[in-house]
């Protein structure tokens, strides 16, 4: 019987009826679902607030300061008293704390949802109205291996890291297809630019992963959290156990490839040459429109966060807290059902925490660092990362043999058995 | 127990093949006949998936007493378990369908830099 | 395992179905909120209000395709490389050292091959040719990257 | 027989596996048959994804995943590639035409009879394993049994990286 079946039987008695894949496909619909709408969807509307936020004060000015809870107050009579009383320090600093615009992102929304759907004639209007579908289930199934707290995820894949990789490669032909279909120039070239990028940054990005693998020896994402719980011989490692601070700090190497890469596979800046404002108006998605146009948006903010989570689970421990987790292990253990909600959200908060830490650092880089040229992103990509990513790879090989023999040294018996 | 038997994988993959065969019959363009090829590899993959799946392995593969070593017995370190045979075939077609790809792509290249077309019936010299 | 396909696919058609819902939901206020009023120049490919010259499919630049053949080629040697490095740790007991120097001959012949590309400036964006030029026509050409920005 | 298909209705993921079996064959149809070589194109795309699928109903979870990230990630995306960048293209649906299709139908239907024959007449020794994992098996099949082959590979795709790069870069001299 599968651990998510007898788990719904457990909490939810009334599901004993039912056929097991039914109730399989329930439970994961229902996570699918909760992903869709927590870490998505709005997750995305509270980013472009974010982003919009910090653009403005990199760039001294307001980003979006009217609509939102602070306009929302103003409206009572009661707020609107309490606003007539004036510049009063306390009332002042009580305003400052309700931000305007948190708001913004909900009425773009509705604006979106409420605007013309242009198709351009000369377009191909298959594959205009196909391209959206490929590019968001590419980038949302890549979700479902995500181990968003301990020992919880929609899909326990065994070769996890590798599905993530391969089903996010559905995205390059729907990139394609939207570039293509929109029979518009700058459409069509931003849309072989994001191609290009997106391919070869793939291969620095997955060989850095690879060595992370090559530690764990798994590619189940699970287990590569769960082989970070201890390191350098500590039990209760904590942060120490997390990969980019193993084997003395050399992983580091590959985290940061990782993350360069990942920030060139979602096309941002400094290397959103596919979409560069100022020679191509918007990529591959100039034509789209409307709420067509918001599920691209979606798919890149959800793309983000994405590669966020995966840095953090692949090198920084994913939901494992900073402190040994073994301490709220047993302070959790003893509680019953309480202490399991409390460990999932603990777990949950800290894989948040760590992931949309890397969106905010990417929303940085984007207001502080001017754009690649096409020939520096190449020679970015193949000259010096994948060089360093090939020689890391194969000296953590070494390194990880050396400590195997090590290992093996101290204990010649199992050598033997083995043998 | 598998969902559905052999033969409906076997009789897919024989479509695929038949597809593939008529697009490189009938196509004059020459990345058309690209395609075709590799719908007959995929047909090809299916085929040897299938089989490793469902068909017991040939004895040869490995000494004669291991047809399912246990696992983490030295026997399954060495020889891993037989049936696999057919998906690391697979993983190899894999690998020259990327080559043959990357290759012929390269020469569709060199023939529409020549000719300026890609037909296939067009290109019959051999020094451009 | 079994199930986990099944998880996938819950997945996938999740996102098919989120989009499809809201071009649904979107077609359906449609009738009654939004404006739908298709003109000649809305339905023209948008190129900031300029009267579009020249057909759309413009010829590309040969690089992308160089490097979409690079790309392959180290495709292929990810997805051979992942089951090795997923097993390193499992069997280093069994095969000691050996199992490293097969992954280094295998890397190495590749890094080889990327050698290959870098040494003849497959890899640089910007092709100067200047090896198959004459004399005259390369001083008319930049000589350097720099030249070019 | 009848049992065997009966058991075989009631349960859904034949279902499921048909309609992966359509797509595949539905999309593998329209690469042979349409006459724009941008949707021959796409519907490949549909292809691999559904022998992707196919090959999870084979529990060969690793092939499946190789398969999006080396066909659908990189060969379609090359042959995309090579559709834009080898035409003098004037229109959106880049014209695809085939000769002899009476022709190659006879011979490809022959095929395809004389394939499905086999397949179903044969009686296969069908054996039962237990579905595991399959990238951990491919991975000690890489470092023992099939260490040449794997080796040999990294060659092959030498070779094709020389030759691909070389056949790309050659004509520029004429230019």
């Amino acid at each position: 019987m599968h651990p998510v079946i007898t788990f719904a039987h457990n909490v939810l008695p009334f599901t004993k009826g039912w056929p097991d894949w039914v109730v399989y496909v329930a439970i994961v619909f229902v996570v699918a679902f909760g992903i869709l709408n927590t870490l998505v969807a709005p997750l995305t509307g509270i980013s472009t607030y974010i982003e919009r936020r910090m653009a403005g004060r990199a760039q001294y000015r307001w980003g979006p300061n009217r609509v939102g809870f602070r306009s929302l107050l103003d409206a009572l009579p009661v707020t609107r008293w309490i606003g007539r009383m004036g510049d009063i320090g306390p009332v002042k600093a009580i305003g400052r704390l309700i931000p305007g615009g948190l708001l913004q992102f909900a009425a773009d929304g509705l604006k979106l949802f409420t605007k013309e759907d242009i198709i351009p004639a000369k377009a191909d209007k298959f594959l205009f109205r196909a391209s959206p579908y490929v590019v968001m289930a590419g980038s949302f199934a890549a979700f479902a291996v995500l181990p968003v707290s301990f020992n919880f995820r929609a899909v326990n894949f065994n070769i996890g890291i590798f599905y993530v990789l391969g089903i996010s490669s559905l995205v390059v032909p729907g990139i394609l297809m939207a570039g293509w279909g929109s029979a518009n120039k700058w459409a069509l070239f931003g849309g072989m630019r994001s191609a290009s990028q997106i391919v070869s940054y793939e291969i620095p990005v997955a060989i850095s992963l690879m060595t992370a693998v090559m530690l764990a020896g798994t590619m189940n994402m699970t287990d590569i959290v769960n082989a970070q719980r201890s390191g350098y011989g500590i039990e209760k490692a904590g942060a120490l156990g997390w990969y980019v601070f193993r084997y003395g700090g050399l992983m580091i190497v590959p985290f940061v490839i990782y993350f360069i890469g990942g920030c060139a596979e979602v096309n941002r800046t400094p290397f959103d040459l596919p979409e560069g404002e100022s020679e191509l108006v918007s990529g591959y998605h100039t034509e789209y429109s409307g709420f067509r146009w918001s599920f691209f948006f979606m798919a890149e903010y959800s793309n983000m966060f994405a590669v966020g989570a995966i840095a953090t689970t692949m090198f920084l421990g994913g939901p494992l807290p900073p402190y040994p987790v073994q301490l709220t292990e047993q302070l959790f253990g003893g509680m019953g059902h309480l202490g399991m909600v409390l460990r999932f959200l603990e777990g949950f908060a800290w894989f948040f925490i760590k992931s949309y830490f890397f969106v905010l650092v990417m929303i940085h880089m984007r207001w502080t660092l001017p754009r690649y040229r096409v020939d520096q992103l190449m020679h970015l990509c193949w000259k010096v990362l994948l060089p360093i990513a090939l020689v890391w790879f194969v000296l953590m090989c070494g390194v990880r043999a050396v400590r195997m023999e090590m290992k093996l040294a101290a204990q010649p018996a199992v050598a033997e058995v083995t043998r | 127990m598998p969902v559905v038997g052999l033969e409906w994988f076997l009789v897919i993959a024989a479509f695929l093949f038949a597809t593939g065969v008529f697009t490189i019959l009938t196509r004059k363009n020459a990345v058309s006949i690209l395609m075709g090829v590799e719908l007959i590899l995929n047909a090809a993959n299916v085929n040897l998936v299938a089989f490793s799946r469902f068909v017991k392995p040939a004895a040869t593969l490995g000494p004669q007493s291991v047809e399912f070593p246990l696992q983490g017995s030295a026997a399954h370190a060495v020889y891993g378990q037989p049936w696999i045979a057919g998906n690391v075939f697979a993983a190899f077609v894999i690998v020259l369908a990327a080559a043959e790809a990357a290759v012929a792509l390269g020469l569709i290249l060199g023939i529409y830099r020549t000719a300026g077309d890609v037909d296939v019936d067009e290109a019959t010299a051999l020094k451009g | 395992m079994r199930y986990d396909y099944v998880g996938v696919l819950v997945y996938l058609a999740l996102a098919v179905v989120f989009v499809l819902v809201g071009m649904t939901a979107q077609r359906v206020v449609s009738w009654f909120l939004r404006t739908n009023r298709p003109n000649e120049a809305k339905l023209s490919p948008y190129e900031c209000g300029e009267e579009p010259i020249g057909g759309t499919f413009i010829k590309f630049n040969i690089r992308f395709y160089v490097m979409a053949l690079v790309f392959i080629v180290f495709d292929v040697e990810v997805v051979l490389l992942f089951p090795w490095a997923a097993v390193f740790n499992e069997l280093y007991a069994f095969y000691r050292m050996a199992l490293f120097w097969d992954m280094l001959i295998f890397v190495g012949i590749l890094a080889f091959g990327l050698a290959y590309v870098w040494g003849k400036g497959d890899l640089d964006w910007i092709m100067t040719f200047r090896k198959h030029l004459s004399p005259a026509e390369k001083v008319a050409r930049p000589q350097s990257r720099k030249e070019v920005a | 027989m009848i049992a065997a298909l009966g058991l075989a209705v009631k349960n859904p993921a034949t279902w499921v596996f048909l309609a992966f079996a359509a797509v595949t064959c539905g999309s593998a149809l329209v690469v042979a048959v349409s006459r724009s070589l941008v949707y021959s194109a796409y519907a490949l795309l549909l292809t691999f994804f559904g022998v992707a699928g196919l090959y999870a109903f084979l529990d060969a979870d690793f092939l499946a995943a190789a398969q999006l990230l080396v066909y659908v990630g990189g060969i379609l995306v090359l042959i995309l590639f090579g559709v834009m960048l080898t035409h003098k293209i004037r229109d959106i649906n880049l014209s695809n035409e085939s000769t002899n299709p009476v022709v190659g139908a006879v011979i490809s239907g022959f095929l395809f009879l004389a394939l499905a024959y086999v397949s179903l007449m044969t009686d296969w020794q069908v054996v039962e394993h237990p579905a595991s994992a399959t990238s951990g098996e491919i991975g000690r099949a890489f470092v023992g049994k099939y260490l040449l082959p794997f080796e040999v590979s990294s060659v092959l795709l030498l070779g094709a990286l020389i030759g691909a790069a070389y056949l790309a870069r050659r004509e520029k001299r004429e230019a």
